[in-house]
């Protein structure tokens, strides 16, 4: 979380983690500039600077597994499933979103993948379909997305306890951006992330790097081990987030903010590989105009209420 | 059979049948069984199905919640019901919201077993009957056991539904005999009508009052109509329904209309009772029908104390259903 | 002034006022100054006795326990009073039953604070209304924040009881103006009478429906008085009380009884609703003297959707009050 | 919890601390005597094996200290006011009960103590008090007494973070008897509590000692930390419940019981000092004796109820 002193080069990714990473951005972008139009209501949690970390790890996924994401989650989904426009449209509350419009940017379900807003309840939830997983015996496992904050909450304590106890196939991915809503982790956080994994005798990775390929090399062994030994991973990633919280509520100093900036991975990503940049972006940008365009002029969403 | 006995075959005969649920739970596997004794035997028969939770009930309830998700089904022991208050999020946000808030029904066959209420001097935090703080959840039914009801057609039901059911065991029950063929005794008959026992000694369609009360209480209920009976010469019929939310007053109403006078008793302490709402709804099907408001007869609005001539000022006893009774007809 | 800064004003006033009170929560402190902005300043004015908490609503509750154990008094503040239910246990089992389980009365002056409702699109997890789930807690009061009720005189009251308090605080009228002077606008006047406000526009004593509310519900309730006023000639009165539990219908009855047609609106989803916890107290009292039950207006039975266009259809309209005081007094 | 192979000589403690132990031991033996007996009611929890935690542990504490006690709790309390009379009273709800027979076992109260039944919730309560005696400035600490199984809370974790974050001065004293109920530690427990207090960067000391004079020098400087330093301590006894979990229900092997009885410091102590012990210990069970009939003499507690 210190910024990176020297900046190694960047990986060149495949065409379509960049697009996929781009996306990302520029969906939420397009997001942060619609609810300033008005045109979007209740509230959405960006997670721009921390796109790679969605990108990285989904590359690793499998359909076999589940992923548990939380309220900064459009990277997440977007990443697993590229479906800007089920997304846009349930945040909007238009025809064809993820959930009719009823969970909203915090809540969805597809096969496979489910967030919710209430902090900490998901690593329970994924524990037991670990059970599950591990006793079907594919592989698969479950993925699931938490901030540094969230390790506030007893329940992600009492479910490591169960997953190291049952020796389940999940991998927590921490995104670690040192800060909670407006609370720096130092206020929040006594001791590390890397020793909370230590007291359960689950293994721990900590990933400062932004490189996706790299994090995905040096990651796929470990998630193979989650996966066939059934070693649970802790993986930390030490991350910025650049936006403010949810919506223009970003207290932080200039200085603070300037800092997160200089550790995005957008800016070195264009200057060490600006062509390939250079032809895709364009892409993305006019394919979410389109996706704006498009589900803006959808009806709105129906939805027959089941309970 | 015990109430305990028939809970016990319930919990094998559901594992038996089905191979995709799970129990789970605090101190449940053999040889202690859980702490009362439930889950006798089900580790032994089923052990990769039968898990052995440390103390964690919100994270226990979370994590039947997920194989339900993963298409399993679970059936969690809260040890003593007071605890499911550490789950109360994991019921209302996690599993009740799962079927509710993704815009379709996202199944989550979830049973929590509540071992509840009092009279064992088991001390404030260990003896409620926390029912009523659970009623009104869209996605989540609250059932209980009764001497009455087959626990294994609730368990079919409750887990049939696709949705988080609270079953609460009152712990006095354990040990009482299972009622079956339609005689309780020599003077009290019973008979299954939609999912509710009514429990009578004298033609229930005559009755002049009608107390409706959930399975823990049926016993004081049972001796206060029997007492009533002799003593005042009312005649009452007793209502003990499988289900306590949500509770359809719509099949009951003609013999409530025919008795004029009702009576709701429970163990819960006083304030924002179960009662409270099945009046509101009689009260509104029943208006001009009835010869005064709902009694409503529950526990008083204190804690419960641990000493047994303590406990006994503050729960519900069987001389409370009588006056209500009494207050009901006069 | 608005709600927020009368509420932000109320805790400036009450740790200035006692060197004993703190305030804890989640990015409470200055510049944040939390979730809804109610603590601004705080941490900058008393940064030795305002207390950012880490995402422990369970613990934050006990903390601010065991503050008041040690003589002090804490004010916490739960950032969605949906999370709420993380510390339901420490509400039901640690901090009520301090109060009440060791044969005399231990204080435990705590006020946990919980914005909550819906209405502005936060969906599911964040827009509840979960008041009725702490009704009938021996130990525990449940109060409810107003545009009428001076929010410092609140404060005091649920401090100097030596008992923990839950303050629901509806999000919707954070933005809105406290009133003043008796007067709310050109049509409806106000009087507190025993904390409980009344409103009306022509004299209470002859109105023909009473509609009572909490602070959350007001300005719909308003509206619709107002407008059965208008278009049905209906002349009602609102009475909107501080406190939902205990609450004591008795100095209502006179009331009640002259206009014989009670309404009782809230937006907590349907089943178990402080409504009919209210109503089984009017009926009660008011038997054979009210046209018809008292009628229950709420939320439907629902999870409350994120998208504006759906969770309208849920939650508590304006027109579901109306169309209650007119089925009241049909 | 391996049964301690080379048994040096216990130290020989003042009469009072010995007095005190016995108390506890004989306190209990006479409650399951009365359970039995039918003359008691509900359930009860009994420290036998245990007793010297309490005993050690009180002596390293004043007045201005408040003791957080569970359901395992008579040692605690015992240890502390030496008050057989009023918990008696109060298990059998005579007249005179330390909460007029309202609390019963677990739910006691007294002035600088506090017990309840529902695992867990003390440590926050603890860390409240302790934010209280941390700027009243006298020196004050909370204790807390908690098992080995009650680490599945997730309190427990919520708690000690704070406790870290705020350097609160909290002993956390860990009663590992290697069981809950019937479920072994290792059947509940993944990673061990070092790791666990290391994870929130809190101290930790375990004592495999049945010594009361030895454990407390070693503890002293320990608690004085935590009272001046402000550095809080978890404090592991790896110790032994020789009685069943409440009263009968003890599922372990022969063997296993036989290992656990094995520990017991009493036996040791009776042989090591065996006049001090022969001396004091007549005079104990007479007390018990006299208590016991004295109590249960007394009229039904009465209380005026308060809410
Ligand atoms: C149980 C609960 N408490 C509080 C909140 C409010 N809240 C939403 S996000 C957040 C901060 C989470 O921080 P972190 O886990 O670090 O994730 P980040 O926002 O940094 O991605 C808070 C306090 C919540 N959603 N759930
Ligand atoms: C929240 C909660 N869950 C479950 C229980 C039931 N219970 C009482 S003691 C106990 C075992 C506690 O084990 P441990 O902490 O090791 O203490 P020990 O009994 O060994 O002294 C259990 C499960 C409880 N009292 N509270
Ligand atoms: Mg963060
Ligand atoms: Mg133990």
């Amino acid at each position: 979380m210190t910024a990176v002193a020297v900046e190694p080069r960047l990986t060149e990714l495949a065409d379509a983690d960049l697009e996929s990473l781009l996306l990302i951005r520029h969906f939420e972008q397009r997001l942060l500039e619609l609810f300033s139009a008005g045109l979007l209501h209740g509230t959405t949690h960006t997670c721009l600077g921390q796109e790679y970390v969605a990108v990285a790890i989904s590359g690793l996924l499998t359909d076999a597994d589940h992923v548990f994401s939380n309220h900064r989650g459009h990277g997440h989904y977007l990443a697993r499933f590229a479906d800007p426009e089920g997304l846009l449209a349930e945040i909007m509350g238009r025809e064809g979103g993820v959930c009719h419009g009823v969970g909203g940017s915090q809540h969805l379900y597809r096969e496979g993948y489910l967030s919710t807003g209430v902090q900490g309840e998901s690593l329970p939830l994924a524990a037991g379909v670990a059970m599950k997983l591990k006793r079907t015996g594919h592989g698969g496992l479950s993925c699931v997305y938490i901030g540094d904050g969230t390790w506030g909450e007893g329940a992600v304590y009492e479910a490591l306890n169960l997953i190291a106890l049952h020796a389940l196939p999940v991998l927590v991915v921490v995104e670690h951006n040192g800060i909670a809503q407006s609370t720096p982790t130092a206020r929040q956080m006594a001791g590390t992330i890397a020793g909370r994994a230590a007291a359960f005798g689950v293994a721990h990775r900590r990933i400062d790097s932004v490189d996706v390929a790299a994090i995905r090399t040096e990651l796929a062994p470990l998630v193979e081990q989650v996966r066939t030994g059934h070693r649970p991973l802790v993986v930390e990633f030490a991350t910025h987030r650049i936006g403010p919280h949810s919506k223009g509520d970003d207290t932080r100093t200039d200085e603070e903010i300037a800092r997160v900036r200089a550790a995005d991975w957008l800016p070195r990503y264009r200057r060490d590989h600006p062509e390939q940049t250079a032809r895709l972006e364009p892409a993305v940008w006019a394919r979410m105009d389109a996706v704006a365009g498009e589900v803006s002029a959808r009806p709105q969403s129906t939805w027959e209420r089941s309970a | 059979m015990r109430v305990a006995e028939n809970l016990n075959l319930a919990l094998h005969g559901v594992l038996a049948d089905d191979p995709g649920v799970h129990v789970l739970g605090e101190d449940i596997t053999d040889p202690y069984g859980g702490a009362f004794k439930a889950t006798r035997g089900l580790s032994d028969r089923f052990p990769d199905r039968v898990h052995a939770m440390p103390l964690s009930e919100n994270t226990i309830v979370g994590v039947a919640g997920g194989l339900a998700l993963a298409g399993d089904k679970a059936i969690v022991e809260i040890m003593f019901s007071d605890f499911v208050g550490l789950a109360f999020d994991a019921v209302l946000n996690l599993l009740s919201k799962s079927v509710t808030m993704y815009g379709r029904r996202v199944p989550m066959p979830v049973v929590v077993r509540c071992p509840t209420g009092g009279g064992r001097g088991y001390g404030p935090t260990h003896s409620q009957s926390l029912q009523k703080h659970f009623l009104g959840i869209p996605g989540l039914s609250v059932h209980e056991m009764s001497p009455f009801h087959e626990i294994r057609d609730q368990f079919d039901t409750m887990l049939a539904s696709g949705e988080p059911c609270l079953y609460f065991e009152d712990k006095v029950l354990y040990t009482r005999p299972m009622y079956t063929g339609g005689v309780v005794d020599d003077l009290l008959r019973y008979e299954l009508v939609d999912g509710v026992a009514q429990v009578y000694a004298e033609d229930p369609q005559a009755a002049t009052c009608v107390v409706i009360a959930p399975g823990g209480v049926a016993h004081r209920a049972m001796a206060a109509i029997r007492s009533v009976l002799v003593e005042d010469e009312i005649s009452c019929v007793l209502l003990v329904p499988d289900r306590l939310y949500p509770f359809d007053v719509g099949p009951l109403l003609p013999l409530l209309a025919r008795a004029g006078a009702v009576v709701v008793a429970e163990e819960s302490t006083a304030g924002g009772t179960w009662g409270a709402d099945v009046a509101a709804a009689v009260h509104e099907q029943l208006w001009g029908r009835l010869r005064r408001p709902v009694v409503l007869a529950h526990s008083a609005g204190s804690v419960i104390p641990t000493a047994v001539h303590l406990e006994r000022t503050v729960l519900l006893q069987e001389e409370n259903i009588r006056d209500a009774i009494r207050k009901a007809v006069a």
